[in-house]
């Protein structure tokens, strides 16, 4: 805790699109009384300033590139609480689709021939890195459980992020399902707190926040090809978010059968 | 708003449509037992009494945090305007508590549950079987028999803890131990350089008792695992089932028979229990 | 006398970027711009997902114009299969573009600049010393972004556009509430003209080639053919003939050229070749602004973003009242025929211009609906080469203020063209490949 | 118009009846609106919810069903306990009293539901929320004519009618509405609006549309409802449960939509200067991994089999033994939600059918 006592914050950014950070910036337009709770001390999108005393670090994007470590983990030590916000930093995210492909082709694709000028490895979220605290999950992160974070944070509680999953809130916004307009949707294997935003706006939930921790996949899977998809669709739809999680749950039934 | 007349929390809630609103107590003292536990000595506000049976519980909140269940931990005969909570602090809510300092407030609600029905119990012989935290109810009634000694027959205390350092209420131990009144047996699960007691389960204490059935109540508490073993030891001993009571422990909100969280198939713990006999629960496929 | 200017991630940008200037006796030996943000691999990923997710992962690209990436990626699908869109997606889909430039462009001003000139580090002092100042950008900021929520479901990774058309609609009673907020906001709007026709603009001079879309009909945002001060203009399709992408080591982005060695791109590119078509009030401030084209002063492209703010706050009006009159439908998207995509696939470019210039999605689709190459061209890659030679150009003029002078005005000059460089990581694809 | 029934009077047998035309129940739910916050059936995006009606012609009478049952009114999502403006110091304020409503076009199953749910919150220890908020509100139900669709199986579950719960109870006679009075209360709303008495044609029509109504509704059940609750006794063991617990997604569908789920969590928050804040109480579910989860990790009813089974023991048992009314009204909400076909009348036919096969099922 600074003098004042507000606990001293800073925001880090690794590979992402920055959106997380923007909704940061965002939430002041309903929570301006967050300056007045806690004392910014780095956020480069929005400040030159840059303190390196701090309590508590917000991690935005994947790890993906070994020169990243360093920098995390320096992190770490000056942070008594290290946050992932957002997707990229807690699954890895869209940056985690590349496995889907082979690395070396990935690069040749984008960079031709000089594919070994620019550093890359498998992309990874904050967690297979440092130690992490929590993780603020969405692609976007949504404002209020931000801010409903940061609140626990303050009063020393568990951030509310919940464990059930995103139809219940579908269902409290009186959505039609999407499976009934003909559409498919992850909404019962994802992790709430989005308030269903996707399905509220007709889109399929695509499990951006990743998983609740007891899925019930098999059903899932299931209900998703009587609604039509085949193998592939599904795990395309599967993997949008959360490439990085099914390989890694792949590699290690891999193991255990072997 | 509160009335000057003595009047019990419960009455006071019903009457003022007080039912989910926590009234301010004061801590009066905090003791530290072990690393996780600590008694909260609290007192109600003036004109407030408590009136709680042993194996009752209170809501217990701290505005901003949240509520959780604690069960009183002092006997009635002891109330002096006073009752205490041993508090173990596993989450958010019992996490904040620790934190609180005598002379802060604390949010209280109850009494709620049935309590044991110790007039029952008078005349005969009285064993108390709990493991770990489950001491913390079961000490209200230890103490409330203790100060009515001559209503009751053998009293005897078969306590089980992981450890010796995860001992509660040692003082209080050592005073029972050295009462010829009181038949105290201690184990721990694992014991330590300078634990020269018994060391095992629970249920390996069971062995070296010797009852008379007929005449004993048996009253445990203790962590979900425990019960079936126990229960297969009592009823070993021959301890008729209507003779054995139990504390459950449930996830609880409201206290009051509503929510839904506590419910066992067709019970709502926090209505009919925490305490219950042994028959009233033995149909119910989800109590144990 | 010896000066090494090295400032490691630019702060108040988008993404991470450093400036390096190297000055020897007077003379530049180094003077570069240097893209460091991590390689992210789009145009990779894309390959083999369905077309129905594109946008969903290319919004992913850039937090800031995430509606823009959309947008793009949906006009190259949708031109790629061939979908026609109704009166009122093209409406919708302006509306909530609209409402992107608003949010970055005041991002911009407000938060990213205006501290440069009130002379601190960022906006959270102006907290205190300039609250009015903070809540007006806020205020604005969220008017953008509720344009976003109202038909896309949210600015950051818009949800509601599909390819076709809208999966949700906005209610009459959320656009009229809209409107409302809008006439209201032009207080605002005023106030940001007079505060920006106040401040000391530096002083600079240097021409390049302005490059943007055009349409005959309106200010182009969307769609439209590629223009360059230069009298060239060419239709979206032949883009690499503009772009050029390069490569350099020093910067993950990639850069471009056209018939210069470089090219600037963004609103002072637009403000430059579309002046004629702007919201008559949007010239008034102009005017005040004492900008009018042709702007060859790279410092005024936030003035000329402050323009464009004015020009969507009216047109975002206009849109509106368009959409109240015909009444909302809800439609259902355009169906696509992806049979049409024959054994060699379809190709598809949809060309808009996000806040910081011309973005280009440029997409293969193969007879299964999946993607076999993607090339999308970032407008932040297509100024780096322009703002390096600015820097050589500035260098020389500034060389005799104190460094820490001099860092300022370079940082300003990068900050000036608002360089959004997460996005400009994306990287591209040498070759097009029609799928096998 | 014949007087009122006096609910405290339960001799008097004789209905009261009024006659409303449709045109004029614009006008009546207009005038209503200047005294009460009126909720009722609209149209969204293409399906049916009880929302705040802002103007009369929102109000859809004919809807079939909703999402979201008018619970949501009585026993709302996300609800107050109360407030408080200093968490340190207990400075605690009684939540804000809501508007006087009226719910307007609830069916019969819904009613039966009310009915549960008010003996629900009044039993043992009467629930101060809930009995403030239902005292200030009035119930204007309708007769269904014709099943929802498919899902709904309210003949079986004996909620096709209902003769009390309601203030006012509107049954479709082609040009107006019979009007049965319930309560005063509902009498005394009839001021605002422009009725009249019945005549001989309305009563035939209205006795026609009653007894044409009833062949339109099948039975969907195998056996009859009174047998349900021993069918549930029976049925602990019943192999079902591990088919279904396989099946569950776990995502309180289910729960969520149903008119006589009434469990719910409870949680604080609290604004950024952590002073002022409020508890509230929100729907929970018991299909959900944590609602029966303790600190530590112990779940007391862990698998998924486990809480599918106490989900219908509730409906068709345990509610049942505690306050005298069946758990569940048949309105088909959880079947329509459920993405695994786990159904009710699925269920309970199953359960009897295989104790029909084996005796015991
Ligand atoms: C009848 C009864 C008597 C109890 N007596 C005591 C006692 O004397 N001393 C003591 O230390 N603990 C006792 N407990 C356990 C205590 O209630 C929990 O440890 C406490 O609720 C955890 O809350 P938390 O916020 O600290 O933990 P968190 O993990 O943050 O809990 C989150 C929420 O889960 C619920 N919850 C979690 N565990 C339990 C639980 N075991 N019981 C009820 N709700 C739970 C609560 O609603 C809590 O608010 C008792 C429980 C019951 C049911
Ligand atoms: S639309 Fe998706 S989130 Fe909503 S209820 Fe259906 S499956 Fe669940
Ligand atoms: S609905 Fe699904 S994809 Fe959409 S924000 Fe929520 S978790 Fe993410
Ligand atoms: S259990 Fe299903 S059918 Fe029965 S009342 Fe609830 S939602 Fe309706």
């Amino acid at each position: 805790m600074s003098p004042n006592n507000k606990p001293k914050v800073a925001f880090f950014d690794f590979t992402c699109c920055e959106g997380c950070q923007l909704t940061v910036v965002d939430s002041l337009q309903k929570y301006p009384d967050l300056l007045d709770a806690v004392e910014i001390v780095q956020f480069r999108e929005a400040m030159t300033e840059k303190g390196e005393d701090y309590a508590v670090a917000f991690i935005e994007g994947s790890c993906s590139r070994l020169s990243d470590e360093p920098r995390l983990k320096q992190i770490r030590e000056r942070a008594a609480v290290v946050v992932a916000l957002g997707t990229c930093a807690h699954l890895g995210g869209v940056n985690a689709l590349k496995y889907l492909h082979p690395l070396v082709d990935v690069q040749r694709y984008v960079y031709g021939d000089h594919a070994e000028w620019f550093e890359t490895y498998d992309v990874r979220p904050i967690d297979a890195v440092i130690p992490v605290d929590f993780a603020i999950p969405g692609c976007p992160i949504d404002r209020d459980e931000f801010i409903a974070c940061v609140n626990a944070l303050l009063l020393g509680k568990k951030p509310p992020i919940p464990d059930y999953p995103v139809c219940v809130d579908c269902k409290l916004r009186e959505n039609v399902c999407l499976f009934t307009q003909g559409k498919v949707c992850l909404g019962p294997v994802t992790r709430a707190g989005c308030k269903a935003i996707c399905p509220t706006y007709g889109q399929s939930c695509e499990a951006c926040r990743g998983f609740i921790s007891n899925p019930n996949d098999s059903s899932m899977r299931n209900v998703l090809t009587e609604h039509g998809l085949d193998v592939d669709d599904v795990t395309s739809i599967y993997t949008m978010f959360t490439t990085y999680q099914v390989r890694q749950k792949m590699m290690a039934e891999e193991a255990k059968s072997k | 708003m509160i009335a000057t007349t003595e009047k019990s929390l419960a009455q006071y809630a019903d009457t003022e449509n007080h039912l989910f609103m926590p009234v301010a107590a004061r801590i009066t003292k905090v003791l530290p037992l072990t690393a996780l536990e600590k008694v909260f000595t609290v007192q109600l506000p003036e004109g407030l009494s408590l009136d709680h049976h042993p194996g009752q519980f209170v809501e217990v909140s701290l505005l901003g945090t949240g509520e959780a269940p604690i069960s009183i931990s002092s006997s009635p005969s002891r109330s002096n305007g006073n009752f205490e909570l041993c508090v173990r602090k596993v989450g958010d809510v019992t996490q904040a508590i620790h934190r609180l300092q005598p002379g802060d407030m604390l949010g209280v609600r109850g009494p709620f549950g049935r309590g044991f029905p110790y007039e029952k119990f008078r005349g005969k012989d009285i064993l108390f079987a709990p493991g770990g935290l489950g001491l913390a109810p079961l000490r209200s009634l230890i103490n409330q028999v203790l100060d009515e000694r001559a209503l009751y027959g053998r009293v005897l205390i078969l306590y089980g803890a992981r450890n010796p350092s995860e001992l509660l209420f040692k003082d209080e131990l050592e005073a029972w131990s050295k009462r010829d009144d009181v038949e105290l047996m201690l184990t721990v699960d694992r014991g330590d350089e300078s634990w020269k007691g018994h060391v095992g389960v629970i249920t390996t204490l069971f062995r070296d008792v010797s009852i008379y059935p007929r005449n004993t109540i048996a009253i445990t508490c203790g962590p979900p695992v425990m019960y079936r073993f126990v229960l297969m030891e009592l009823i070993g001993k021959g301890i008729s089932e209507g003779n054995i009571y139990l504390s459950l422990e449930r996830r609880m909100k409201c206290g009051i028979g509503k929510c839904g969280h506590c419910q066992i198939n067709n019970v709502y713990a926090c209505q009919s229990g925490p305490v219950f006999s042994y028959p009233e629960i033995k149909g119910l496929e989800e109590a144990l | 006398m010896t000066n090494r200017i090295d400032v490691h991630h630019v702060t108040r940008v988008e993404g991470h970027g450093n400036i390096v200037v190297d000055i020897d006796d007077g003379k530049i030996k180094e003077c570069r711009f240097e893209v460091i943000e991590t390689p992210r691999f789009f145009e990779a990923m894309l390959r083999g997902r369905s077309y129905l997710e594109a946008s969903h992962i290319t919004s992913r690209i850039c937090g800031i114009c995430s509606t823009g990436h959309s947008t793009a990626s949906l006009r190259a699908t949708e031109k790629a299969l061939g979908v026609e869109l109704s009166e009122q997606t093209r409406l919708l889909r302006k509306l909530t573009f609209h409402g992107e430039i608003l949010d970055s462009h005041i991002l911009h001003v407000y938060m990213l600049v205006a501290p440069d000139f009130l002379g601190v580090g960022s906006v959270i002092p102006l907290a205190t010393s300039h609250r009015e100042v903070v809540l007006r950008a806020l205020r604005m900021k969220k008017l953008a972004g509720d344009i976003c929520v109202v038909v896309a479901g949210r600015h950051t990774h818009p949800i509601a556009m599909t390819v076709g058309g809208f999966t949700h609609f906005p209610s009459a009673a959320e656009l009229r509430d809209l409107r409302e907020q809008l006439v209201a906001s032009r207080v605002d709007v005023e106030a940001t003209v007079d505060l920006c026709a106040k401040l000391p603009w530096p002083r600079f001079e240097r021409d390049t080639e302005y490059v943007s879309l055009t349409k005959p009909d309106e200010y182009a945002f969307i769609d439209g053919e590629i223009i360059t001060s230069d009298g060239y203009r060419l239709p979206v399709e032949n883009y690499k003939e503009v772009t050029n992408e390069y490569l350099v080591p020093h910067s993950s982005a990639k850069l471009t050229r056209h018939k210069r060695d470089s090219l600037m791109v963004g609103a002072l590119a637009r403000f430059n070749n579309n002046y004629d078509q702007l919201h008559p009030k949007a010239k008034n401030a102009a005017q005040k602004l004492g900008i009018k084209p042709k702007v060859t002063n790279p410092y005024l492209n936030t003035a000329a973003q402050v323009v464009e703010i004015v020009h969507c706050v009216e047109d975002a009006i206009n849109i509106i009242d368009q959409l109240l009159a015909s009444g909302i439908k809800p439609e259902k998207p355009e169906p696509v025929n992806l049979e049409m995509c024959g054994s060699d696939g379809c190709n598809g470019v949809g060309a808009v211009e996000v806040p910081r210039g011309i973005l280009i999605h440029d997409y293969w689709i193969g007879q299964d609906g999946r993607l076999t190459s993607a090339n999308c061209i970032i407008p932040t890659n297509q100024n780096v080469a322009n703002l390096e030679a600015d820097m050589r150009a500035l260098v020389p003029l500034i060389m005799d203020k104190p460094i820490d002078a001099m860092r300022l005005d370079l940082e300003m000059l990068v900050r000036a063209y608002d360089p959004c460089i997460s996005c400009s990581v994306h990287v591209l694809k040498v070759e097009k490949k029609p799928s096998p | 118009m014949t007087p009122a029934k006096k609910t405290d009077d339960f001799k008097e047998v004789a209905v009261s009846l009024a006659i409303i035309n449709k045109q004029d129940v614009p006008t009546f739910v207009r005038n209503l609106l200047r005294f009460y916050r009126v909720g009722g059936p609209v149209e969204t995006n293409g399906h049916y919810a009880f929302n705040t009606i802002r103007d009369p012609a929102e109000l859809r009478l004919d809807y079939p069903t909703t999402i979201l049952p008018p619970k949501k009114f009585l026993l709302p999502p996300k609800e107050t306990l109360f407030e408080f403006d200093s968490a340190h110091e207990f400075k605690i304020k009684p939540p804000r009293l809501e508007p006087r409503t009226i719910i307007f076009g609830v069916h019969t199953c819904d009613l039966h539901a009310i009915q549960l749910l008010d003996h629900v919150f009044e039993a043992g220890h009467p629930d101060p929320n809930y009995n403030s908020r239902r005292r200030q509100t009035l119930i204007v139900s309708v007769e269904c004519l014709s099943p929802c669709d498919e899902y709904s199986f309210c003949k079986s579950m004996g909620t096709l009618s209902a003769d009390e719960g309601y203030d006012l109870h509107l049954t479709d006679i082609g040009d107006a509405y019979a009007i049965d009075i319930g309560t005063d209360a509902g009498q005394n709303l009839l001021e605002h609006a422009s009725v009249r008495s019945e005549t001989p044609t309305d009563m035939q029509r209205l006795n026609a549309v009653l007894s044409e109504k009833w062949p339109r509704f099948p039975y969907r059940l195998d056996f009859d409802v009174s047998d349900l609750p021993s069918l549930l006794s029976m049925s602990m063991q019943s192999p079902l449960w591990n088919e279904l617990g396989e099946r569950c997604l776990a995502c309180a569908s289910c729960t969520n939509v149903c008119p006589t789920c009434f469990c719910f969590d409870v949680r604080d928050e609290v604004e950024l200067n952590l002073t002022h804040g409020q508890r509230s109480r929100v729907w929970d579910s018991c299909q959900l991994d944590e609602f029966a989860t303790v600190t530590g990790g112990h779940n007391f009813r862990k698998s998924r089999a486990l809480r599918q089974r106490h989900r219908f023991m509730r409906k068709g048992k345990y509610i049942l033994d505690a306050h005298h009314h069946l758990g569940c009204v048949g309105c088909g909400r959880c079947a329509r939600a459920c993405l695994v076909n786990i159904t009710p009348v699925g269920v309970f036919n199953e359960l009897y059918r295989q104790k029909e096969v084996g005796g015991q099922p």
